[in-house]
Parts: structure tokens; C-alpha cells; sequence
């Protein structure tokens, strides 16, 4: 099955050929990962899948370590000034990793897959869950507690984390889908939007992929956007009502 | 041995699925429930339940079959009656885990309060840490947030006594994190959407 | 018969607390928790398991002992298991889907483990599978990675006891399953070197 999603035929604007092969070029620096169009990449996979009419859950979830992988890569490329031990990939190290991550993820796939038949031979294997019918019952007294032990809790709770850096950055991505959803919507009804008033709030990944998103409108020539200089506010606005 | 086993008296393999079944039953079962899941006739099942109750009865075994009002079950022999008492009492938990203590904490500072709310604050999902807060009495419902509103929760009285207050205005107070619980909600709600995702 | 009670083997009386307690017991007991119920030391404790693990086995008894979870529980004997299969449902092993098992093996082998690292081995957000495995109550808050951190989670003796294993070093070890580092980046070369040529 892992065959499948390797052999995986791509048609993209800056690739034509498998993906297996897509990955390659991409560590090796042959292909700019900016230029690739990753939601691209999902769509030919899920019609893939469409064609065979099955969910072939182990491409799935190989396929899903891949993408991730690569979008994780992407976004790296986005914020190059951040996380010195991020900061210069070289294809070596990339491929290493891209490989790390896979042979990871297979490991507890195939642990699953081993949980999996253990349950099977163990189906014929019945306990109680819960209290014996005719058991003693307990009057569960709880010791004396300190109120100390509350104020501490919620204020532990109150004190954010320190400023997240990308070194711990532990990445999950939304989907893109919900982001260009989102703007067009915004384009639509608006006509014009401060894109960071429309993130202020999300996490660090969620910005990046709706940074992407913005990126994939405008490529597709549904926004234009405007920016003063670095770090300035950026304009998204409709093109056609402008 | 083969041939001992081909002569088994079939009520033997009934008696021990008896067995079976009654130790992993959480009620006492009737002879109509038996013979159900048997797929055996009651009659049968009486005979087997004999079988059963003369292994397990007082002075030959640690366990004893009992006829309840609602069936049959198992239960301790009264020779180790001590000891079963000391296993239910042993003191499981004498302190509450990480989980249930903030949760506990948010519901007696900001209570009334909801799961929804609770989990918004945890970053974590509330029902086991709520659920096994009722259970143990130290937190209850107090009615909805609007109507078809999600079941709000509040400190109960046995919350107080555990924890060695009068009332809620003697939990130690939070001063530097706002003023009132209003404050101190919102300022919550903000470190928990930042941590978010 | 008077007689003869005066000179049974005092282990045969310890045996029978251990039944005793072992059938009321709603979680595998450990040798120390039995040794300290009984007021026993452990060593006669093993000696008393011996006589009970004896009696209650498979194909002499409905009920049969066994060492799981890091102590000692009665099940149900396996031939029993059809009428057992009519008699309960079981939650906690039905449907387990592919995402759930995924999720599971990460926290049994990593444990305590947070959300994000979960969702950084599989790629995907694992909230709901997380959520999943807390309610059927394979997996448990474990604390948080530090003040305000994310919350972590570990697998549960019950998850042993559901796999039937009798502690976490059952598991097949990690480096002996599937994926080769050096197989698959080898591979990526491979197809590169063919494109290059």
C-alpha cells in the first residue's frame, strides 16, 4: 500500500511525476518547495483514493506524515530567521529527517497494528470492570485538604507560558481550506481586510498556514495584497472589486 | 485423560461457565438470566448453580456463592471479612491528581461554572475530571447556563469541610490576578486561548 | 472434622483471604496491597498465590487467576468466553478504529506524552482520539509538561489489563518494528540518482 502513495502521479504547475519523486527534488534543492502547491499535492491524493473507492488507511496515515512533513519544511522555509537549530537545513539533514520522521511514525504503526492482533487473541479473555455485586462498600473519606493547593492550580492556570519559541514548537496544522474559506468569505463580503486583525489571535502555526493560504489566493489571482515594508500591517482586498 | 474427558459430566462445564459468568458480573444474575446466556435450560442451571454453591461456600473456599433477592452472586467468605474491609478502605487516594485539583480549583473560584467553560480554561477536555468530582461529592449540579444551556457545576458543602472553610470567601485570595471573578475569568480564558492549539 | 481444621496448612487459610479478596476486588491487586490487607509478609503471599493461581485455571475452573496489569485478578475461563460475550458488552475494546491504535501505541511507549508530540509523530491533530482514549479509560492525565505546559497523558493499568499484558515491558520492542531509517532514505536517493542519470 505504501506503494501506492509513493507512486502517487502528480500533475502540478512546477512538478509532473510521482510523489516519491517530488520529495526527492525538494530535499535535494532541485525544486523550491515555495514553489510547490502542497493543497495540490492533498487533492490528487484524495482523488486518488476516490477513484479506488476504498480508505486505504495505512496511505493514509503515510501519506499524512508526509505532508506534514513538507508543509512543516515550507513553513520553515517562511520564518528562515528563527530557531537556530532550524536554520540551515542542508538537503542531507532534510532527507535525514524527512526519513526520521517516516520510520517513526511506521514504528508505531506497526505497534498499533501488533495492539491490534493482541486484542483479537485476547477477545475471548472476559473481566469485571467496576465493583463485585456483593462487594463492601467503601465510604471513600477524602484527608484534609489545603486551600493553598487550589490558589496554586489556578494560578499555574493563569500564568501563560513563556512566549513560544519555535524550538518547542510542536506543529498541528488546521487545514488550509478552512483559511481560504475564511477569505474568501471576508473578500466577499468586505471587499477588503487587515490580514492581521484576521489572525492576532491564532497560534504561531495557525498564522503560518494562514499566511499560506493568503499566498495561495493571491497566486490563484483571487487577492491582491499590499504591505508597507517588513513587518508592517498587510492589506488583502478583492481583486475585481477593486 | 482423553478418555476422562469425553466422560465429563456436561453439567461440570455448565457449572464452571456458572462460574465464569458470575465472576464477571457486576449484579447478582437469575437462573433466567443464566440459562439465557447459557443457551441451557433453567432446570440444568439449577443443577449446575448446586455444583457451583458446594465448591464455593464457607470453610472450603475464599468465595462464596450467595442467592440474593435479585439472583445469584459471589461475594467474600466472612473469615476474611477484616481483611476485605481493610482493601475498601485502604485510603486509595488521599490526595486528588493534578487533573481533578485544577478542575476543583476552577469550579470553587468561578463557580457556577461549565464543562465547556471548565475545558476552555484546561486546555483539556473536563468530563472525567468533573464526573469523578461529583462522584466524590465535592462538586454538584447547579442548574443550566440559560435553558437548553449546558448543566452548570458549584463547591459543595463537603468541598468546604474537606478543605477547611466556612465559605467560598475564605479561599485564599488572588489579588494579583484581578480583582473579581470576573476579572480573573476573563484573564483565564485569555492565557488559555494564547496556549491554544 | 474438628480435627482436622486444627491441622490444615495455615497457607490454606491465606489462599482463602486471597480468593476472598481477589473477588471483590475491581482492579488486579498487587503482592504488596494483598500482603497488606492480610497483615502477611509478601513471601507467604507468593505462596498462597501458588495454591489459588492452582485452582483457579483454565479447564479445572470458570474462574482463573492470572498476573496481569502488575498484579493478580480473576478473569473469566477462556471456554466460557461465548456466554460471557452474551452476558457483557465491552466498551472499552469495541471499535478501537486505526487512529485510536495509532494514538495509543505512541502514549504506551512514550508516556507521558503531550497532545502536539502525539499529533508530531502522526501528522495529524490527535484531540479527538486523545479524548477517545480517556473516556474508555486507556489513557489518563499525567500531569503537565510544566506550569501552564501542555497537559500529558499515559496509558493506564487498565490498558494492560485490556491487552492482557502483565506490565508495559510486553510490548514488542520499538527499534524491532517496521520502519528502517536507512531502508527508506535510500530509497529516496534511489529514485533521485535514477532521475539525475
Amino acid at each position: 500500500m505504501a506503494v501506492a502513495v509513493r507512486e502517487l502521479p502528480l500533475d502540478l504547475d512546477a512538478f509532473e511525476g510521482p510523489f516519491d519523486l517530488l520529495l526527492t527534488l525538494v530535499l535535494r534543492e532541485e525544486l523550491e518547495l515555495r514553489d510547490v502547491d502542497v493543497a495540490e499535492v492533498v487533492l490528487a491524493f484524495v482523488e486518488s483514493r476516490a477513484e479506488r473507492g476504498e480508505l486505504d488507511l495505512e496511505a493514509c496515515g503515510e501519506f499524512l506524515v508526509l505532508v506534514a512533513a513538507l508543509l512543516e519544511l515550507k513553513a520553515r522555509g517562511l520564518f528562515p530567521d528563527e530557531g537556530l537549530d532550524l536554520e540551515g537545513l542542508d538537503p542531507e539533514e532534510a532527507a535525514e529527517e524527512l526519513a526520521e520522521r517516516l520510520a517513526a511514525y511506521r514504528r508505531f504503526r506497526a505497534a498499533a497494528s501488533w495492539l491490534d492482533e493482541r486484542l483479537e487473541a485476547e477477545s475471548d479473555r472476559f473481566f469485571r470492570l467496576g465493583a463485585a455485586p456483593l462487594a463492601p462498600v467503601p465510604s471513600r473519606a477524602l484527608a484534609q485538604q489545603d486551600p493553598a493547593q487550589l490558589a496554586a492550580a489556578l494560578r499555574a492556570l493563569a500564568v501563560g507560558s513563556p512566549e513560544p519559541s519555535l524550538r518547542h514548537l510542536v506543529l498541528t496544522y488546521p487545514p488550509l481550506a478552512r483559511f481560504l474559506d475564511r477569505f474568501r468569505t471576508l473578500l466577499r463580503s468586505r471587499g477588503r481586510f487587515a490580514f492581521d486583525n484576521e489572525v492576532d489571535r491564532l497560534s504561531r502555526i495557525e498564522q503560518i498556514v494562514a499566511f499560506l493560504a493568503l499566498l495561495e489566493l493571491r497566486k490563484r489571482g483571487e487577492a491582491q495584497i499590499a504591505q508597507a515594508g517588513p513587518f508592517e500591517p498587510i492589506t488583502v482586498w478583492n481583486v475585481s472589486a477593486s | 485423560m482423553e478418555r476422562l474427558r469425553l466422560v465429563e459430566n456436561p453439567v461440570d462445564r455448565l457449572a464452571r461457565s456458572v462460574e465464569a459468568l458470575l465472576v464477571i458480573a457486576s449484579k447478582p444474575l437469575t437462573v433466567g438470566e443464566l440459562a439465557a446466556v447459557t443457551e441451557e435450560d433453567e432446570e440444568r442451571v439449577e443443577t449446575a448453580l448446586g455444583l457451583v454453591a458446594g465448591r464455593f461456600r464457607e470453610g472450603r473456599s475464599g468465595i462464596v456463592l450467595e442467592h440474593v433477592a435479585g439472583g445469584y452472586a459471589f461475594r467474600a467468605a466472612r473469615e476474611a471479612a477484616d481483611a476485605c474491609a481493610r482493601l475498601v478502605e485502604r485510603p486509595v487516594q488521599r490526595g486528588l491528581t493534578q487533573a481533578a485539583l485544577e478542575t476543583l480549583a476552577v469550579v470553587a473560584y468561578l463557580g457556577p461554572v461549565s464543562r465547556p467553560e471548565i475545558a476552555r480554561i484546561r486546555g483539556v477536555a473536563a468530563d472525567s475530571a468533573v464526573a469523578g468530582l461529583v462522584e466524590r461529592g465535592l462538586v454538584s449540579e447547579a442548574g443550566r447556563e440559560r435553558e437548553g444551556g449546558a448543566v452548570r457545576y458549584e463547591a459543595t458543602p463537603l468541598f468546604e469541610r474537606v478543605f477547611g472553610l466556612t465559605d467560598r470567601s475564605e479561599l485564599p485570595e488572588l489579588d494579583e490576578l484581578g480583582g473579581d471573578v470576573e476579572e480573573l475569568r476573563s484573564r483565564l480564558e485569555d492565557v488559555a486561548a494564547r496556549r491554544g492549539a
